[in-house]
């Protein structure tokens, strides 16, 4: 179940996030929707590494292989008989493989963003076009009611659980609502429309 | 040349002491080779399409003037700069050290006639046409060639191929002088001297070892299958 | 939507790819009727070995067929003379056949003469006009009237054409050629005692020296004399030949030279004298020879006092110790030879120069030596002085006194107008033309029977020059005929036996190749032996007859008797004030005297020395140009007492400031859409020399003059102009 | 819903590019008819099958020339003369021979005019006509069996060790 | 106007217009007014550009029906203006993805109205660019033996060919680009799909992908942003050098030139740094974007243009001075025949390429007048194009063999293939302008974020100062 709030401005979405992690919510909670991007703890802390620079590593490796096998696979295994000279071609053979291994890389960042960015995305989520206007949505997943309360030393923030996740799912709604109300929220969407 | 796949490595001789610049060789190659009939406009532009062209330089004042004649036909190289730029292989070594041009592969990019220093090269920028009954003398051995595509010298393989055909059928390798491209068999002076390099005892690889010989443009680097004889000229008897 | 639609309809790229490849869908298979000839594999060239009559030197070729079409030429190896080389103009020969201007049938004129309107009409129609014309001549009795006129003929067609005129009862027989080589036959007869042409050992000899003979280019048997010039040069282990060429202008022989002395035109005669002079002074010439051919050291010296070196160096231009130079390399190189060639012909001294020059050889010895000069061991008959004839021609043709001309060749292009053929041929009343192009005759007659090409001919070709040994070249047919055209030959028999009577009991025979074989039985004689019909192909299949060395019995002596060659200062045509410059006409390399233009490769064949294609020019020293404000490539007029002609300009470093330099073989009117309009024929400037007292055929005579016209000269060179001067670059 | 959109746009991409690859694969076309209609219907099967005639018997100059030939028309009637002289297909063919004309045969296999392909070579190297030609003798009228593709010559090449110098068979 | 420091040195306005801060509806309004239904003027331009695209595609379409003899290429000179433009185009596309990888790396604010016109720019530019080959073909219909495709042949292409080397570096940058082009444009195509309806909309909302502006989308972006960034800059240098060994690869005096990768690559920024000032003086003004593309990033692009300017007379002045000292005399006939042949063009590239502007951009003055720096942009591409032309056509024209030199002039078909493609680049561009987002929004919004100061002790600060 989700909830989005759209603010007018980042001071009372700020506020309403700080409410809400005062209410039990946790970080992973909460995101921000915002048409600008704000640093880090303007609106919401969240997870700071990525993978996909992994993936876009794994691409470029990929594309080193796949030049090599281009320039000199090919001239192997179609050789022209070129009158007692090399098959395959030295310098040639660097230079393609360096640009197949760069496009490998250029592709594999984007589709490797893609892929961490989860998009395009399977189902319609919560959106408000206002956002593209300047207002700020904050987003809260609320989980299951009455998972237990578990937020130690080993755990991701994405697996951690607030203390308000004891309470039904229903409940977490409405105060969440609330709070955000309170803190400003122009209106509340939870219809999933994008 | 590292190792030699090919008992053949074909070569020519220029002895520009004995060229007389008479153009026989000009007109032979033309006739054999099926290369396009320039009209005065093509010429005018620069694009004549003679695969074998000789080259007049005045050198000096009169009265002390002379003139050299030069032969320049497709020099074979051995590292050919046009080889390597052809993004298709229609410009590519033979295992007989020649320089092959397979037309049909062409699509014209020209590089290989930017890097030819010699500019043996020539394209057709025009679709030739042989008015009838004038087409009843294109030769069936060789391709005519559409537009678009570079053609040069090619040491007239057709011949090359079918004394090879023929030695391959009697079981024995190409006799010395059993083939010749048109341009030395015509040749008045016999200034071209046509043979098989690999053979240290055929006609053209004793010539090419004289001490007159030379390669044009030697400090490229592109090693040619030709070498020239310097002419005489200045010296007396 | 079917299939052929569907074809045309495909993608520009599949579309493309079948124009480059296969053009059309399922193409048709033809084969043959009947099964081919014996040895004839389909799809494997077969060679024909026939002979070469595009120039008098007469080539052995070999001809390669191909599914019945001839592909190419080449020199028959087997051919004493050329053995397997040939010239650009032998092999463009090909082109004559497959022309795609020639004359498919007989054609009557339906137009006014020269506008190009004929219909076509059949054989038997043609034949007929021209019987009816002849046999009207015959009623009137008045067979005089005819008159033949074609290059000189040697073999079983001059036995042909002799025999028809004389059987006609017609003295007019014309055998000229303007580049025929009259000049040297008389100089032989002068000096020699025989009317000989000399066949000169250039292989073996030491050292060359030519005046003006141009054995490169046409020079009475320019392969074997190439063949011979490679021999001199680089055959031999230790010798080099050395060669030096006399001439104002340099010919693309000269071009070889090792020293080029650019002697003033019509001087070489008198050069050649104070060279002997010099080597007779400095006594280094051989004695034997002089007492062998009956001359006396002291009595030569004495008589040739007058050229001595201060006075030749002031007539030739040239300077006095390159004189002695050469005169005492030449006398002290054995073996040396001189020749002489048409430049110095040419002029009004020509034939003493040309005995001048041969004096040479008698002093160095090198009479029927190995790198000397021996007389020619072919056919010695020949015009000696056809010049005279056509001018009495003309004279003929203006008094209405020849009523009919049947032309082979082409005169009207080759003859300069100065003689007046043009104009007196316009009053002939009925020409026929026998040329299988419509040339510049062709468009002048009245009826034109076309011959056949050369490579669909029958005939005998014996070279005019150029081997110790006689020999006779034969030409067959290589392909069945493309049009409806004739053999010349047969069309003169046909005629005679159209005329009946006495003319067709001159010829016996079915067919000209009856008589051809008939005369060449007579030729091989008894020696042959058994069945001729063997002897005959085995002469086919070699391409002639070639016998071996009988020629030994002949020798060159001077001949007792035989005056000193006095060349006398040249006269030229033209005020010198008013025309300032010598004009030098040559023969171009590609066309010669013009025949072979019509021909595409020719006309596409860079000038060696210009490297002008599809033009003609006039070539200037650079000096003569600056001060004249011309420079490459404009257009200028060339004006002489006969006439003017406007042609670009050619900036030639290699030709005297006085002297100018025109290539005959342009300018025609007719020969089909490769010659016709293009360039100028340079005999409209040639005056007549001699008028007064005996005519001569000096063509390099007149004095001209240029002025610039403008730049739009459209000159096409294949080389670049300012790059031909920079060799350095290239390092040779 | 649009993400089905973009599946199937990327359906359709991919489909027209498997397309467009194999178009370009096969490039460049051969459309000719594989199995023309000749102007008599000689019958390979007759001659070469029932009969047993060898092909080099017909098409003698294959083993010494580029080309295969056609036997003249004179060769045909020289046999036909005997042999059933009066079925309809001969008299066709002796009506050819009447008006002095060659019999316009449609042309099966064609290589564009830039292959050189040397018969003799091949039948030289023991290579037989079946290879290329199809089992001729089974065939009454001739089908092209074989795509004469430069990939399918130079598959047969490699695997014989015959030259694959590109000048062995382009000029 | 008072200017201060910011944090990384760079100075940042604190002029009237910053002070009074939009919201972002008027940002956005002001920002996509490109988007907005075309006027009278826009189809009429639309339409004059379509005719000259389809005049040049005339004269291509004539040029293949015909022959290559309808271009002005003979024997030796065989490459003539198609590859003078192939060079030319490429060129031009360096500066964009490359200045807006380089300024984003660097995050220099100013970059940030710019950025999507100069990698629009590098996109088309890079399309048309590698048209020319293709163009220049003599057999164009069989293009497709240049593509490295599994095929019935079981013939490849070789890649010794740097014609080879160019068609993959090229294929990789107009991937690369294009999606760098695509990766700054997502949160604003996400803008675009919110305020749009109908067909509009459709087309956005595929593209955005579903963009929501997630604080974790954000992180993401961002550092596939500055990655994508990092890693085309290597790809553009390549892309040009590779251009540059089409020639020094070979062996014909004039080209064979050890300089020539670097050479070209600085040309190729020069000509594209121009071409970025231009055409941002044409969204300037089609867009009335005057408060964001101020004389502050013309003055900024100005000092960028000098210092390439300072650099490419650099490049000039060492190729051809070690010719002129080694005096090679084959290499000296081609510059001796360049300088007499075309004194007039060399003479106006030298004066476009390298003096007026380091004479001019020297001054703050001229630097921030906005027609100077048109004419002075313009120079610079004209320049550039001249020199193109002057590196292709005279080595060509006396290349080794002297007997065989010639000449070149164009003929009307590559005139107008070029105008044509001079059109078609300005036809795409206008297209593209009317279709997608032509300012950076968001990345102007997100600075327009970070730039509202707040008051620190006696000064105001921005509130926030750029990440990291």
């Amino acid at each position: 179940m989700e909830l989005l709030g759209i603010f007018r401005d980042v001071e009372s979405a700020a506020g309403a996030v700080e409410r809400l992690v005062r209410e039990g919510f946790t970080e992973a909670q909460i995101t921000s929707l915002t048409s600008s991007p704000y640093p880090d703890g303007v609106l919401v802390k969240t997870d700071q590494r990525s993978w996909f620079r992994w993936f876009t590593l794994a691409c470029g490796f990929a594309g080193a292989g796949a030049g090599f096998l281009l320039a000199a696979g090919t001239a192997w295994l179609y050789p022209v008989r070129t009158g007692d000279k090399p098959i395959i071609a030295f310098y040639p053979t660097g230079i393609v493989t360096y640009e197949l291994t760069m496009l490998f890389f250029l592709v594999g960042t984007i589709v490797g963003m893609f892929l961490e960015m989860r998009l395009p995305p399977r189902g319609k989520r919560l959106y408000a076009p206002e956002i593209s206007e300047g207002c700020i949505g904050i987003g809260i997943t609320i989980h299951a009611g009455g998972e237990a309360v578990a937020c130690g030393e080993g755990l991701k923030p994405g697996e951690c659980v607030g203390g308000i996740a004891v309470l039904p799912a229903d409940e977490q709604k409405r105060r969440a609502e609330e709070i955000m109300k309170e803190a400003g929220a122009l209106r509340m969407v939870t219809e999933a429309t994008l | 040349m590292e190792k030699m796949t090919s008992p053949y490595r074909w070569g020519m001789v220029v002895d520009l002491d004995r060229c007389t610049g008479c153009g026989a060789c000009v007109v032979a190659c033309q006739a054999e080779n099926n290369v396009g009939i320039c009209g005065k406009r093509e010429i005018a532009e620069g694009r004549d399409m003679h695969w074998l062209r000789i080259e007049r330089f005045w050198v000096g004042e009169y009265p002390n003037v002379r003139v050299r004649f030069l032969p320049v036909l497709c020099q074979h190289c051995h590292d050919a700069p046009c080889e390597p730029v052809c993004p298709v292989y229609a410009s590519y070594h033979n295992p007989e050290g020649l320089n092959g041009q397979v037309y049909n592969r062409c699509v014209g990019t020209r590089y290989c006639g930017n890097n030819c220093p010699y500019a043996v090269r020539v394209f057709n920028f025009y679709s030739h046409e042989w008015p009838k009954p004038l087409d009843n003398q294109l030769s069936p051995d060789i391709t005519v060639r559409p537009r678009g595509v570079m053609e040069k010298c090619t040491f007239c393989i057709q011949r090359i191929r079918r004394a090879r055909e023929d030695a391959e059928g009697e079981g024995r390798k190409i006799r010395d002088g059993e083939v010749q491209p048109a341009c030395a068999q015509t040749c008045p002076t016999e200034a071209l001297v046509f043979g098989n390099l690999a053979d240290p005892r055929s006609r053209a690889a004793r010539l090419s070892r004289s001490p007159r010989g030379f390669r044009l443009l030697e400090h490229l680097g592109t090693h040619p299958s030709i070498t020239y004889l310097k002419g005489g000229g200045r010296e007396h008897v | 939507m079917k299939r052929r639609t569907f074809l045309q309809l495909g993608t520009m790229t599949a579309a493309a790819s079948w124009l480059s490849g296969c053009r059309s869908a399922n193409e048709k298979l033809i084969p043959y009727l009947t099964p081919p000839d014996e040895g004839v594999t389909p799809g494997m060239a077969v060679y024909y070995a026939s002979s070469c009559r595009f120039c008098p030197a007469g080539c052995g070729i070999l001809v390669r067929v191909s599914e019945g079409r001839a592909k190419k030429i080449e020199g028959n190896p087997a051919h004493p003379l050329n053995r397997g080389k040939l010239c650009a103009r032998g092999q463009a020969v090909v082109q004559e056949l497959y022309h795609p201007d020639r004359v498919t049938q007989p054609l009557k004129r339906s137009g006014p003469r020269g506008s190009g309107q004929f219909t076509r009409i059949s054989w038997e129609e043609g034949l007929a006009l021209l019987t009816e014309q002849l046999g009207k001549l015959q009623r009137e009795r008045a067979t005089d009237r005819l008159a033949l006129v074609t290059p000189p003929l040697r073999g079983t067609l001059a036995e042909l054409a002799a025999g028809f005129m004389r059987s006609f009862g017609s003295p007019r027989h014309l055998s000229y050629e303007l580049l025929g080589p009259d000049w040297l036959r008389t100089a032989a007869r002068r000096s020699f005692g025989q009317p000989s042409l000399p066949y000169y050992d250039i292989a073996e000899t030491r050292y060359l020296l030519s005046f003006g003979a141009d054995f490169v280019e046409y020079h009475l048997s320019p392969v074997q004399y190439g063949f011979a010039f490679g021999r001199m040069r680089q055959g031999r282990d230790t010798v080099r030949g050395h060669f030096t060429y006399v001439g104002g202008r340099m010919s693309l022989t000269a071009a070889s030279a090792d020293r080029w002395m650019a002697a003033r035109p019509g001087s070489e005669g008198m050069l050649a004298l104070g060279i002997a002079r010099l080597i007779l002074a400095e006594s280094l010439f051989d004695a034997g020879s002089l007492t062998a051919n009956g001359l006396r050291a002291d009595d030569l010296l004495r008589r040739l006092e007058a050229y001595d070196l201060d006075r030749v160096a002031h007539l030739s231009g040239l300077r006095q110790d390159v004189i002695a130079e050469v005169a005492r390399e030449f006398a002290t190189t054995r073996p040396a030879l001189a020749m002489a060639g048409e430049p110095v012909a040419f002029q009004t001294n020509g034939p003493d120069a040309v005995r001048a020059v041969q004096l040479l050889n008698v002093l160095v010895g090198n009479l029927n030596r190995p790198g000397g000069i021996y007389p020619d061991a072919g056919e010695t008959t020949g015009p000696e002085d056809s010049f005279a004839e056509l001018l009495s021609l003309v004279d003929r043709m203006l008094g209405d006194r020849i009523s009919v001309v049947m032309v082979h060749g082409d005169p009207v292009h080759a003859v300069p107008p100065a003689t007046g053929f043009q104009e007196a041929l316009a009053r002939v009343p009925f020409i026929a033309s026998f040329s299988s192009l419509l040339d510049d005759t062709a468009l002048q007659a009245d009826l034109v029977l076309p011959d056949h090409a050369a490579l669909e001919s029958w005939g005998d070709v014996i070279p005019l020059a150029g081997t110790r040994e006689p020999v006779i070249g034969l030409m067959q047919p290589v392909v069945t005929p493309l049009y409806d055209t004739r053999q010349f030959p047969e069309v003169l028999m046909a005629t005679a036996r159209g005329l009946g009577g006495t003319m067709a009991a001159a010829f016996p025979y079915q067919s000209y190749l009856e008589m051809l074989k008939s005369s060449i039985k007579k030729r091989v004689g008894p020696a042959g032996g058994g069945d001729f019909e063997v002897v005959w192909v085995d002469l086919l299949r070699q391409g002639g007859l070639f016998k071996a060395n009988n020629g030994q019995g002949k020798s060159l002596r001077w001949a007792a008797g035989a005056t000193l060659p006095d060349p006398g200062e040249p006269r030229f045509a033209g005020d010198e004030k008013q025309f300032p410059l010598h004009l030098q006409v040559y023969p171009s390399t590609a066309f010669l005297d013009g025949r072979g233009a019509p021909l595409p490769w020719l006309q596409q064949l860079p000038d060696p020395m210009t490297t002008v294609v599809w033009d003609s020019w006039v070539e200037l020293n650079p000096e003569t140009a600056v001060w004249l404000g011309i420079s490459f490539g404009d257009l200028v007029e060339v004006t002489s007492p006969q006439g003017s002609l406007r042609l670009p300009a050619v900036i030639y470093p290699g030709i005297r400031p006085d002297t100018v330099a025109i290539p005959l073989g342009q300018g025609h009117h007719g020969g089909g859409r490769y010659a016709k309009g293009r360039g100028a024929n340079p005999l409209a400037l040639v005056a007549l020399m001699g008028i007064n007292r005996e005519p001569q055929p000096a063509w390099n005579a007149t004095m001209v003059r240029v002025t610039r016209i403008s730049e739009k000269g459209e000159l096409v060179t294949a080389g670049n102009p300012q790059g031909s001067y920079r060799s350095e670059l290239i390092e040779i | 819903m649009k993400l089905s959109w973009l599946i199937g746009a990327l359906a359709v991409v991919a489909v027209a590019l498997f397309v467009v690859l194999a178009w370009m694969y096969i490039l460049p076309m051969d459309l000719r008819d594989r199995s023309p209609v000749q102007p008599i219907a000689f019958s390979h099967k007759v001659h070469a099958g029932t009969n047993g005639i060898q092909c080099l018997f017909c098409h003698s100059s294959a083993s010494k020339s580029p080309v295969a030939s056609i036997p003249a028309v004179a060769e045909c009637r020289a046999c036909h003369l005997f042999i059933a002289p009066d079925a309809p297909e001969i008299k066709k063919l002796m009506g050819y021979w009447d008006r002095k004309e060659p019999i316009p045969w449609v042309r099966v296999y064609s290589l564009p005019d830039f292959v050189y392909f040397p018969h003799m070579m091949h039948v030289r190297a023991g290579l037989g006509c079946a290879r290329c030609h199809g089992v001729v003798a089974t065939m009454d009228r001739i089908t092209r069996s074989v795509k004469l593709k430069m990939g399918w010559c130079l598959d047969c090449h490699r695997k014989h060790k015959a030259s694959i110098d590109c000048w062995t068979c382009h000029i | 106007m008072s200017e201060i420091s910011d944090q990384t040195g760079r100075t940042i306005p604190t002029g009237p217009t910053s002070s009074t801060t939009k919201s972002a509806t008027q940002l956005n309004d002001e920002l996509l007014s490109s988007l907005r239904t075309p006027t009278w003027k826009w189809y009429g331009l639309a339409l004059f550009l379509g005719a000259v695209v389809a005049w040049g595609l005339a004269a291509f379409s004539y040029q293949m029906y015909t022959d290559m003899s309808v271009t002005g290429l003979d024997r030796p000179v065989m490459w003539g203006v198609y590859i003078v433009n192939f060079v030319f185009w490429i060129g031009l596309s360096h500066s964009g993805t490359m200045v807006s990888a380089i300024l984003r790396l660097c995050q220099a604010n100013w970059r940030r109205p710019i950025l999507r016109a100069a990698e629009t720019m590098t996109v088309f530019t890079v399309a048309v660019g590698g048209l020319f080959p293709l163009i220049h073909l003599g057999r164009n219909w069989v293009f497709f033996y240049l593509i490295p495709y599994p095929n019935q042949r079981g013939l490849w292409p070789n890649f010794r060919s740097a014609l080879l080397w160019d068609a993959t570096a090229i294929f990789t940058y107009i991937i690369g680009s294009s999606l760098f082009l695509y990766l700054g444009m997502l949160p604003d195509l996400a803008v675009a799909r919110d305020r749009a309806s109908g067909w509009r909309l459709k087309l956005y909302t595929v593209l955005a992908m579903g963009w929501r502006g997630t604080a974790r989308e954000w992180v993401v972006f961002q550092k596939a942003s500055t990655l994508m960034a990092a890693l085309i800059i290597p790809v553009a240098v390549s892309v040009h050098s590779i251009v540059a060994w089409d020639f020094a690869v070979t062996v014909i005096p004039g080209w064979h030139s050890t300089i020539f990768p670097p050479y070209f690559v600085i040309g190729a920024i020069h000509s594209g740094v121009a071409a970025v000032i231009t055409l941002m003086i044409i969204i300037r003004k089609a867009f009335h974007l005057e408060e964001y593309l101020t004389p502050l990033h013309f003055d900024n692009m100005g000092k960028l243009q000098l210092v390439i300017a300072l650099l490419w007379s650099y490049a000039y002045f060492v190729e051809v001075q070690t010719t002129w000292y080694a005096h090679e005399p084959i290499e000296w006939e081609v510059y001796g025949f360049m300088a007499h042949k075309y004194t007039f063009i060399l003479l106006l590239m030298l004066v476009g390429n390298a003096i007026l502007p380091i004479i001019c951009l020297c001054f703050k003055r001229l630097r921030r007048s906005i027609p100077v720096m048109l004419v002075i942009t313009l120079l610079i591409n004209v320049g550039m194009f001249i020199e193109r032309f002057l590196i292709i056509v005279p080595s060509l024209s006396h290349k080794n063999m002297p007997f065989v030199w010639g000449t070149y002039r164009p003929t009307w078909v590559e005139i107008s293939v070029t105008a044509g493609a001079f059109a078609g680049f300005a036809l795409m561009y206008t297209l593209f302008a009317k279709t997608f987002p032509m300012v950076a929004t968001t990345d102007v919004r997100e600075y327009e974020t970070q730039k509202r100061l707040v008051p620190v002790g006696r000064t105001r600060l921005p509130s926030l100062a750029g990440k990291e």
